[in-house]
């Protein structure tokens, strides 16, 4: 089976020194990894070439089988369904309501938008956001608004899941919630990617999922021992 | 993507779609109001120069430009003279016609000053030829001189030619008044382009989280145009109003319509102003298309 | 604070200060175009006004305002006639004067027509009286009737009144510019606010990082009011200068320059349009004044 | 010695229910408070008043000395400029360098910029963005976004730090560096109030600093006990 991400041989430089080289990493259909690494050291970079806000300079990318250097920006588009991301800075259509944002990769698909409302309010439940979903978004607080960009990356169930740090301002509790929210969503098949720098919430996923733990360093990605 | 479809597309409108795009905003008013400015100052620029046009076709028409060649001569060359000027006249290029004047043309051309029982018999008064020029009159210095070499008594008295230029000036004005139509539709483009892309870099947030969830392009580019059209036509719409309105208000217009110096719109001239919103929908949409297309290539 | 003070400040400039307003934007080329756009427009308003303005003049100058009134009567009662239509116009509101032609004015005047050999002595030819009116001339009509009951060989030939309209039309013509110049200049003034506002608008964060550092509104404020003062100035510049260089090139205006059509600027009205750029300032500098004080006044 | 910022009873709502009710705080000179509480429990919200972002409802603040409800923007201005914040989203002016956008602060407050730079140096060296003082902000990473927030609050050596979750985004030993240079400050006499839901923060930082450690509950904050 093809891996749904593919990276090979890959490098990148956003102008100055090289951030990657010779990257290779494989996404496997049903895969959950975590991706750390120093502040700076390109996890947020390596995602981006994920999900095509960023091209590779050297080697190849292949998302979903397709090259990304022969996607054009309708193909990007589409496979961007296909994949639900979280940024690390959320940002949201302020003039929409949560609930409107949560359910906007609905309305951008062209799908009918009442099909997902049952999945809107069980996925705001288990981010504890039911209070606020009619709230705009510069009315949440720093972790509401973590919490609403995961439900946002997760309403259509997408194949891939990719989590840029989606706990650092939640507190201990909420963030193992949020973990969770994630590894069901594993256990039904889809792949997961989520960088983070919080080694005791890895520590604590141990039990519940066969988790991989990327490490960024020197310029390339490696697969963390039992260091943990 | 033929225009029609386009325009329909930004008419019959996706209401759910419209709402990506922040409802208000200022580049929206300044967008509203360049079209209602703009189409307000454009109905001016057509009063303008419709009236002018009047006024130009009225003037050209009363010139009718022509003059006359007076004839003073003893009794016995008087024939001979006149038949050389006509002769003389026939082969001047820029003359349309020449022809002696009875003596009844001549008694009412005298009335005024007389009244009517001047015994002009008796009167040894020259011959008078009256000359209708063609568009591009005689060269009439040369006409001059060629008329006191062959008939020395003849005198050319180009009478009606201070009028001329009132007539060039009113044709200069409407064409000043077409030139300055042009020129407000080239700002009004430009504006509005320049408030579509101001609006777009503004939306920079909004345009990546659409596209960070898998919205197409041209989804995007649609709402935005979608919008910008909607204003723009609306803001042409109420600035052609009042145009119309103000234009109807002038009081002058009313007063002295009868005249050539009303500027008002005469009849069918008052539908003229209802082609401003179409183009102004039309000019928007395109500029905003161009604008968005531009710009999302850009942040691409 | 003095405007002189706030102007000082505006161009003094705080190179320092002004880096905090982000740099570039489609908001700030579009303030320029609107100034220049605008600058533009009024400097051919301008020209159109003034080319008007001579054009009433002229025409004004050259009606001099006078009728006719010929008395044609038996020789008997030509003398006492006269006098009595002299007494009337005497008493007629609206008549500055009124005289008898002398015989060799009257010669004059049918020169063109019949040579200066006529031997007018010999003819029984009216009297005729040059009436001279004042600026609201008289009740023709009325006048009419009182001439026919006591002089009844009087007729009145109000010859030049015709040509009073077209003075009447190039006047409002003239007011048509002046009014288009304050249209435009409060279209511009719109803009800009609109403009600023929306720069203001879009750097909600700028403005936000701003404050929680601890920069007063008057800091914030005085750095957009000077970056929008300046672009509108330059780009009014640019346009008027545009502008002038239009109309220099207009090549009607330099061939009849010798009549009154010419849409150009003479002599010392070269300079008028230098007001512009200083008026946009002016303009600029006090509707982002207001919009800075506005926008920031909410954003508290 | 009266506290430097003081709240009495203070309560706030934005519209909905109460966020706070009869908050009582004082934040004396030289003082180190890390304050915590779950996600959306108000701990922003909290800070916003402290610095006159937001006012409060019912009861009194005042800040040196001074009740807020008497402050116009001029007033409120000044007292920002003694006041060193990090925003849980860390703001810049995105035209301008990473140095610049630290030595603004110094800027609008009038200084010669050229008698910070040194302070400068020294800080950029602490918060290990050297090699980025001259990128624009939108270059830098999430972290680093974080860590040149905590110097612009820091650069002009404000009385008062308060810094909002300003190691969210930080791997371990980033945060212990910025923790360790709000305790130097601390020590130099500055008072500081920091919000964090990193527990083995709070508790890495006992040898180093005796601070209080406040907890949002049930509209109220209180003083938390031995349980860490
Ligand atoms: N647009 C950009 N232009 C130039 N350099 C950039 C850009 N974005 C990031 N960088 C640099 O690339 C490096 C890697 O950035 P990246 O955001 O991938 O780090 P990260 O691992 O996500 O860090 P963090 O944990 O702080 O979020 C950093 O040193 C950053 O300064
Ligand atoms: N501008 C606002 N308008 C309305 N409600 C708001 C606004 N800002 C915050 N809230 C609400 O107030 C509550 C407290 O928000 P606050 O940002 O203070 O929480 P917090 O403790 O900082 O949370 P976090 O740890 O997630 O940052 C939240 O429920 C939030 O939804
Ligand atoms: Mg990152
Ligand atoms: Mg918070």
């Amino acid at each position: 089976m093809h891996p749904l991400i593919e990276l090979k041989k890959a490098g990148f430089s956003y102008g100055g020194g090289d951030i990657f080289r010779d990257v290779d990493l494989h996404l496997t259909k049903g895969s959950f990894h975590f991706l750390t690494g120093p502040s700076g050291s390109g996890k947020t970079t390596l995602m981006k070439m994920c999900y095509q806000a960023l091209m590779p300079d050297t080697g190849t990318i292949k998302v979903f089988g397709k090259d990304v250097r022969a996607m054009d920006r309708d193909d990007v588009a589409i496979v961007r369904r296909r994949i639900g991301v979280v940024h690390q800075d959320c940002q949201f259509l302020d003039h929409l309501s949560v609930a409107e944002n949560i359910l906007l990769p609905s309305q951008v698909a062209g799908r009918d938008v009442t099909q997902d409302v049952a999945n809107l309010n069980q996925l705001l439940r288990w981010v504890s956001l039911t209070d606020h979903m009619n709230a705009l978004p510069p009315q949440l607080s720093g972790g509401e608004r973590q919490r609403a960009a995961l439900a946002r990356a997760v309403i259509l169930s997408p194949e891939v899941v990719i989590a840029d740090e989606p706990t650092g301002n939640l507190d201990w509790d909420m963030a193992q919630r949020l973990l969770n929210l994630l590894i069901e969503l594993n256990k039904m098949g889809k792949t997961v990617l989520m960088a983070t720098h919080d080694m005791n919430l890895i520590r604590a996923s141990r039990q519940s999922v066969s988790a991989r733990v990327l490490r960024i360093q020197g310029k390339q990605v490696h697969l963390a021992g039992a260091d943990l | 993507m033929s225009i029609l479809n386009s325009l329909g597309d930004v008419f019959g409108g996706d209401k759910q779609a419209d709402r990506i795009v922040p409802p208000t905003g200022f580049t929206a008013r300044l967008t509203s109001f360049t079209a209602a400015a703009m189409a307000f100052l454009t109905v001016f620029a057509l009063a303008l120069s419709l009236a002018t046009g009047r006024l130009a076709d009225r003037w050209s028409a009363e010139l009718a430009k022509t003059s006359t060649v007076r004839i003073s001569a003893p009794e016995a060359q008087l024939a001979a003279q006149s038949t050389a000027v006509l002769n003389i006249l026939k082969t001047t290029p820029g003359i349309a016609s020449a022809r002696l004047m009875t003596e009844a043309e001549q008694h009412a051309l005298l009335e005024p000053w007389f009244g009517s029982d001047l015994p002009l018999e008796t009167l040894p008064i020259p011959s008078l030829i009256e000359v209708v020029e063609q568009e591009v009159g005689p060269d009439m210095e040369g006409l001059r001189l060629r008329l006191t070499a062959e008939a020395p008594g003849a005198v050319l008295d180009d009478h009606t030619r201070w009028r001329r230029p009132l007539a060039a000036a009113a044709a200069r004005l409407r064409l000043l008044g077409m030139f300055s139509i042009v020129l407000i539709l080239g700002a009004t483009a430009a504006m509005i382009t320049l408030a579509a892309q101001a609006a777009l870099a503004a939306n920079r947030q909004v345009i990546q989280v659409l596209r960070l969830i898998g919205a197409r392009d041209n989804y995007i580019a649609k709402a935005f145009v979608r919008r910008f059209t909607m204003r723009a036509t609306v803001g042409a719409f109420v600035g052609m109003l009042v145009g119309m309105l103000g234009i109807f208000a002038l009081p002058a217009a009313a007063e002295e319509g009868a005249f050539l110096t009303g500027l008002g719109f005469r009849g069918w001239h008052w539908m003229i102003p209802l082609v401003i919103p179409p183009i102004a929908a039309f000019v928007a949409f395109w500029s905003t298309r161009f604008a968005a297309t531009r710009s999302l290539d850009r942040m691409a």
